[in-house]
């Protein structure tokens, strides 16, 4: 019989070929943990290559979820639990597991054939490498396939192929998982498929059953539901979250959503999730190129609609000046950046955010405009929400910046009520604005010009990217107008400061150290001192949402701690700017990995800090 | 929410049935050198629009940078001067979200077919609903005199002193070449001619690529004098209309007939026969026959066709989605966000 | 100064004699997904590249990305894996300024019609001496499933849920519109047809555009299958042959014939009759009949021309002033600069 | 009789139609003061449109020479001598002039439709609106046609043409110019034209009679030749010296040069002064864009050429993405970035340098490369050469910011002795470079890497902008290995510093403000802080040609005064790096008006500093 352990937290790693069906059983599971109702993120892993050999280790697809009975801010550091499905995914995970870990494998795949391609010389479930592991060795494909052996129509091929779900009746047992949420997926999943359907769920109560009555399995683990905020929840990942901000935006005002992009990983998820909207009134096109997506969505912009675009490192380099027309048009838009591993092609699936500079200062010229960091994968709702709304108050270009991690990761979202949701108004012009004359630069309290559109009548206008006239928008070449218009132009994305929340400190009285940081390093940051906070060091964290203009009170933030850490993935580029602002000698903890930071690095910063 | 209305907003508006030229000069002073051709395309394009029936609202002019592209300025339409080689791409943007707008997209050769080339090339093969117009005057004007794509090889200008290395783009064959539904051809000093074009273009459901030879007194005066100089006009333009045989010449005594091999050959009616000139079908499917006849001429020195090359319809983008777009756009409110945000696996957490 | 000498270092370097089909194979594994179409190309480029009698140092593989682009990784020549699209410009850069080298650009149907679609017909216009290879499966590999600029009307695909609203380019049309001088077709599962028409544009001294249809099994499978399928590959492929009538089918029973209105058609040999059958001519200078050619089939279900559709000489870039430029560098010395630094009016202070 | 009065310096502006020659005057007039041995610096300026209607405002071109007998920094804030061709010219460049400045008018040119057409309502000779000024009134025209009238086959129109060389005899006679060098040029430049030849000379001499002769102008000045350093010297833009300095660096390093570019205001006259040079074995190519541009640029550099592109802001935007690649392919390269006013369009004709930190940061991820800027026209030929020699000798991409003003302006120029021209070796590699096999990325003591180039028998390899492994190059997803990689590339750049000069101080004991510029804020700079040392005042000024890296001693200088001031036509883009990395708190003199600083401007900033 096995015993029940009480956990407050856990983190587990699915691996196994990319054929595998890692991503769904990780997804599945990461469902019933939801509806179960503990807190949790995820994050998957996937080959960079479309097909890798099967059975090799750049094939290998993993899935990693960590739930917890408490508020949890990432999807981890090291696993406890690694399920691998062949010895490539044993090997190219076994070294971020925590010690003492526990490793569920699929015994069956275990041949000469796989460890060889794999690149093990000798078998390690049998050559005592995994002695600080609790090892369960598990022949989840034969018993796969005599699960699903009498069931009319299914070849033992199709039944191997059903043993990601056998995994996941393993774990849903070893975690208490409610059965009847993966049940009702598969049902609805293989309605029209009888057989699958059926060899489906055999597998999936197999590997349950298995857990249930084998001995092999002796612990069960229990983590109870976590005292999350009340309210309907969702998991989203910070692609969906950004679409459904996106569309969130275009309902609430009332303009119609114009999407264009050229596909680029790993922003081209952002354009298949938006293109599958069409009841929604969104139009996607997928441009010809980068250029064309910027300009796509500009003149739609000048239509009257939200135009959007979104791509990653490479494709902003060649949108910068199409963003700089649209600063000097000053018409909203919104460009998504998701960002990727650098310089250069760089390494397009891994995450990393350098391009924060880029966003900033990647235009010739003076071309402010605004900057917003998304921070988690459900903030990329809020995010798009924000990034609309500030160009639309403020007829502006906005860079959204997110990034692989954010992207691909999920967690739960509080569905929030769509009464409270931004109100954005578009504030079309509907007539002239100073003494019977329309003057399409002429501006408002917030140095915003005024949304003439096509189709208005008497609000003809023609406007370029020359400099313009202060007021009429007609070209001017006056030095003392440039000048002003210059001035103008900054002064509006400045007063943005007025118009966004104040920096947010999560203080500890006594703190000394202020941790800083923008984007996805949020999750790490917080949890990293959290941690500190638990082994009794005191230290402070704020994050920054809004890059450009920065909270007013961002310098006396800063200022009033005696050391400032700045923590980002790339060489220090938030930490060159608010030494640049506030001449405070920020410090960094940069890492430039491929990889998002992780809670464990943080604590160990601050812990040298303190 | 949507105010789906404001689309129609002007239907009545700028008294669409009195609309004459003046009401599309705009008050900004023109820039163009003394003489340039482009003063006589904006008045033949001012002249036209009337026609078009729309009140001046529903009208954008779209342009990119050059000397041409300062038109987007002096019509007192919607106006937006973009940046170089662009403008078939804002225009599409714009086309395909507001399909209620007459959208006109102008550049010069060097903004459209150099810098701009690709953009020009994927708008006509999609048939994006915009009139694309190529002021061609076979130069840079704007930045003072370099070669440009369509500048003949040996072409000495500033950046190529020794000549041209490069054979010049056939505006009309790559027009072709990418698919377009819509290929013209008309010459600046031939105002009814390009109002005619002009017409066709409008006229015609999707995209609409026009070229149009315009002379540049400064960088490259007379480039096309053998097409529009009063003694060899007539010897020059052939003029090409659908359903009628194609004959120029002052005594229409010269024609275009198909050679043995399927070439096509400039005759004397006399000598072939009336039965033998190709008759004009710009509504062919197939677009050999029109790429055949852009290339009739190698030279503008050369007698050389004018008028609409080829006019065919095929699916216009965006014109499936439309409806269902609009219709969705109409219909979309709170509820229906709500339950997007809902979609998916959601659970709730009891207070 | 310069080493003039450096240009020719290896004429005499890897044993060109007796360089084989090995000699070209890099060290790095291929990564492309199994049964993919590229492993079929890159087999066929690799076995006749020794036929060029160049050392191996000599030659240049210029990519884009895609998957297509991986090509130069896998090519024990030297190569330069660009950014998106601009592997034609690079290769432009590196063949005009080395003359000495066989320079090759390949690329995806997205990479090279898409963004890279500019710098494609402007290096056919100015006729660059570099071989393109167009590696067509019309879809977006690399990036997982989306609509290509070749993809079908109405194609599913990841971004395009509803069906694609645009219709294809035709590469070949396209790069006959953009003037280029050398167009061709083959297809990755014919290896031999590969290897002639590589052969072809290898001997071509100008811009080769050379479109390779490739399977992508993952992403749209058996794209081509009708052109490369044992049981429908004779009634599909039309091979083009210069000189000779076209003709076609299992028993050579069909043809390639004009018909009265001037355009192309599939006709029965028996019907017609062989001497109405259509005799390719790769060289004439009119790029018309290549354009017919090209558009005979609308689909690659319907039989469909490959081979050489256009082969003709102009200038090639470049050639005009090599041998200027390389004697002037190779005379170029302390000399020649002084005098130029003391070009124009200078005066001397004396100390 | 006149009499001649000593000057230390003059500024002179002739102004008139852009078809009344008055570039061709200035240059005359600018050789004759060289060869007559002042320093000396001159700015011309023309209208926007290419042919703006005769005798508007629009249509004034205008040519300033500031010359001395001593050596001199700027083209001159204030005129002290107006030549005004015509009311226009009058108009337009009046307000500029420093009070009891000369004006020398062609009188015949104030007709009433000429001084309607510049929106004068009287005749501003006779209303008594110039007392302030000594204004001359000269009949240029009349005078022209009288002194050519009896040239056989010079009809009065043509003669009339020849005013400008009337006008240029009247200064050269007032300024004492020798005239042999203006006949010289003058039979040069006509020598096939007889007629033409003859009325040129007679319209000069005429002009110069007229001063000798005429009571109307009663003065001379006389600037005595300033005791310049020795040597021979030329006169030149800083297009003319950018497109020296490129062409040495390709004699002197054997690497041929292809110049690869898109025509761009005010980018596109290298274009054309080195499309000239086919005979010195420079290779231009018009490319169909600027991406192009930078891609046959780069292109051409792994052939083993100079790739070199240039262009003004908006190019540079489009170039980002294929600068990215230069970085990763670590192959050199130079990109000119010749500066105008923006944003987008902005103001093509006029200077601006604004683009400094997108030279930075102007691409996504990390992707450092060392920036250079040229401080006057005659530094364009070092600053090329050294933009080549960093190029070369680290394996980079290298950005020369120039503007719309160092293109345009001359001053004269040291030539220098080709034996002093640094020394730049291609290093091509030869062979393999560690045991028997030839790695890519094997860096040298720079941390250079290797530049193997196509012929290069057994070197064959293959690179890209993927990620790679560090010796290699092969592609790499390792994240230690791109860690590695990043700081390799950013350890390269900043290394730079150890091999470029220290910043130089032009100190004053006592001073305790340091005025920083960068780029064409050189001349200004200097200028003004050598006019409050007259006047008396002590301050320190510094100029930096390298903006990345910054000299290693850029920190110590700026730490050791009180106050730095930084002085740039931008909104402080150089303030915000020193203030980042030395945590300064410079203080910044901005100026967005399209206009070079004025060194009274600067002047006036560093005397309110004191
Ligand atoms: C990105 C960019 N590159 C270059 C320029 C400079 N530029 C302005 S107009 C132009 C070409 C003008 O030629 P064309 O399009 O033929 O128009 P034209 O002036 O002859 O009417 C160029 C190169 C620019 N404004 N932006
Ligand atoms: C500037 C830029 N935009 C987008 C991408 C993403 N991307 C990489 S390959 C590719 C297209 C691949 O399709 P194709 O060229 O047809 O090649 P295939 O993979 O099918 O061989 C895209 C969009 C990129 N790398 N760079
Ligand atoms: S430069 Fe040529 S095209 Fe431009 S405005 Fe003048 S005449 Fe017209
Ligand atoms: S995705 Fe398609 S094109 Fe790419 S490697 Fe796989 S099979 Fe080949
Ligand atoms: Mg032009
Ligand atoms: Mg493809």
């Amino acid at each position: 019989m096995s015993r029940t352990v009480d956990k407050d937290r856990v983190v587990i790693r699915i691996a196994g070929d990319s054929g595998d069906g890692m991503q769904l059983a990780g997804g599945r599971f990461t469902d019933a943990t939801a509806v179960f109702g503990n807190d949790l993120a995820t994050a998957p892993s996937y080959p960079a290559e479309v097909r890798a050999p099967a059975g090799t280790l750049r094939g290998v697809s993993a899935f990693q979820i960590h739930f917890a009975s408490r508020d949890i801010l990432t999807p981890g550091d090291r696993p406890n639990v690694l399920v691998a499905m062949n010895p490539a995914a044993l090997k190219s995970n076994v070294d971020t597991l925590e010690s003492g870990a526990t490793i569920v494998v699929n015994d069956d795949a275990f041949s000469k054939r796989n460890l060889a391609k794999a690149g093990y010389d000798a078998n390690p479930l049998e050559d005592g490498s995994l002695s600080e592991f609790r090892v369960y060795r598990v022949p989840m494909t034969s018993m796969t396939v005599k699960a699903t052996e009498s069931i009319e129509g299914v070849s033992s091929r199709d039944g191997a192929r059903a043993k990601n779900l056998f995994a996941l009746g393993v774990l849903s047992w070893m975690y208490g998982r409610p059965v009847e949420v993966t049940e009702e997926w598969i049902e609805r999943k293989f309605a029209n498929r009888g057989a699958i359907l059926t060899a489906n769920l055999a597998a999936f109560h197999a590997g349950y059953n298995f857990g249930e009555t084998a001995d092999l399995l002796d612990v069960r683990y229990r983590v109870k539901p976590a005292a999350l905020r009340p309210g309907t929840y969702r998991n989203v990942d910070g692609t969906t979250a950004t679409a459904l901000g996106l569309i969130a935006a275009s309902v609430t005002s009332g303009l119609p959503l114009l999407f264009a992009s050229y596909p680029i990983t790993p922003a081209s998820e952002l354009l298949h999730e938006l293109a599958r909207q069409r009841s929604l009134g969104v139009r996607t096109i997928q441009a010809e190129d980068e250029i064309a997506a910027a300009n796509m969505a500009l003149g739609a912009a000048f239509g009257g609609q939200l135009g959007v675009t979104a791509t990653s490192g490479p494709g902003m380099d060649l949108k910068a000046e199409t963003i700089g027309l649209a600063v000097a048009l000053e018409l909203p838009m919104v460009i998504v950046d998701v960002q990727r591993a650098g310089p250069s092609t760089g390494m397009p699936t891994k995450p990393e955010s350098a391009d924060l500079l880029m966003a900033l200062y990647g235009r010739h010229g003076e071309s402010p405009l605004p900057v917003i960091a998304a921070a988690t994968p459900a903030h990329c709702f809020d995010a798009a929400l924000e990034a609309v709304r500030l160009a639309v108050d403020y007829r502006t270009p906005v860079i959204l910046l997110s990034d692989a991690f954010l992207a691909n990761s999920s967690e739960p979202w509080l569905i929030p009520n769509i009464e409270d949701l931004p109100r954005i108004d578009p504030r079309f012009a509907q007539g002239p604005n100073l003494d019977g004359e329309f003057l399409p630069y002429l501006r408002d309290e917030r140095l915003a010009r005024p949304w003439a559109i096509p189709g208005t009548i008497g609000l003809a206008h023609r406007i370029g990217g020359l400099e313009k006239e202060d007021g009429t928008g007609n070209i001017s070449y006056d030095p003392e107008n440039h000048a002003r218009m210059t001035s103008l132009r900054a002064e509006k994305v400045r007063g943005i400061a007025r118009d966004i929340a104040p920096l947010e400190v999560d203080h500890e009285d006594g703190a000394e150290l202020l941790v800083l940081g923008w984007g996805s390093s949020y999750g790490p940051i917080t949890a990293g001192a959290r941690r500190v906070r638990e082994r009794g060091g005191k230290v402070a964290a704020a994050h920054l949402f809004h890059l450009n203009p920065l909270p007013a009170n961002t310098g006396e933030v800063l200022r009033s701690y005696r050391r400032v850490l700045v923590a980002e993935t790339n060489t220090g580029q938030l930490s060159q700017i608010v030494r640049a602002e506030f001449l405070v000698d920020a410090e960094s903890f940069t890492k430039l990995e491929g990889k998002p930071l992780l809670a464990a690095e943080l604590e160990r910063e601050i812990l040298e800090r303190l | 929410m949507a105010d789906g209305a404001r689309y129609h907003a002007s239907e009545n508006g700028s008294g669409v049935a009195t609309l004459t030229k003046q009401d599309f000069v705009s008050g900004q002073e023109t820039r163009w050198c003394p003489g340039c051709g482009d003063y006589a395309v904006l008045a033949a394009v001012q002249e036209f629009l009337p026609e078009l029936g729309l009140p001046l609202e529903r009208i954008v002019f779209v342009t990119g940078i050059g000397c041409a592209g300062r038109f987007a300025y002096y019509m007192n339409t919607y106006g937006l001067h973009g940046i170089h080689g662009r403008a078939p791409a804002l225009a599409t943007g714009l086309a395909v979200s507001r399909p209620d707008l007459s959208v006109w997209a102008l550049g010069g050769d060097g903004d459209m077919l150099s810098i701009g080339g690709n953009h020009l090339i994927h708008a006509l093969r999609r048939n994006i609903p915009i009139k694309i117009l190529v002021l061609n005057n076979q130069v840079y004007g704007l930045t003072k005199g370099q070669t440009s794509p369509t500048s003949e090889l040996g072409k000495v200008t500033k950046s190529t002193p020794f000549g041209s290395e490069d054979q010049p783009f056939n505006p009309l064959a790559l027009a072709l070449g990418a698919g377009a539904s819509f290929v013209a051809r008309t010459v600046d000093r031939d105002r009814h001619h390009v109002i005619e074009v002009l017409r066709a273009a409008s006229e015609h459901p999707g995209a609409a690529f026009v070229e149009i030879y315009h002379n540049c007194p400064i960088f490259n005066d007379e480039a096309y004098a053998a097409l529009t100089d009063k003694d060899t006009k007539d010897a020059h333009q052939i003029r090409l209309e659908h359903g009628l045989p194609i004959r120029f010449g002052a005594e229409r005594e010269r024609g275009v007939a198909r050679r043995p091999d399927g070439s096509l050959a400039i005759v004397e009616v006399a000598d072939a026969g009336e039965d033998a000139l190709l008759v004009h079908d710009a509504h062919r499917a197939d677009p050999s026959m029109a790429f055949a006849l852009a290339h009739l001429s190698q030279r503008v020195s050369e007698p050389t066709p004018i008028g609409v090359f080829r006019a065919v319809e095929r699916p216009v983008h965006g014109e499936s989605s439309r409806e269902e777009l609009e219709a969705a756009h109409e219909a979309i409110g709170p509820g229906e966000l709500e339950a997007l945000l809902h979609g998916g696996a959601t659970w709730t957490v009891e207070s």
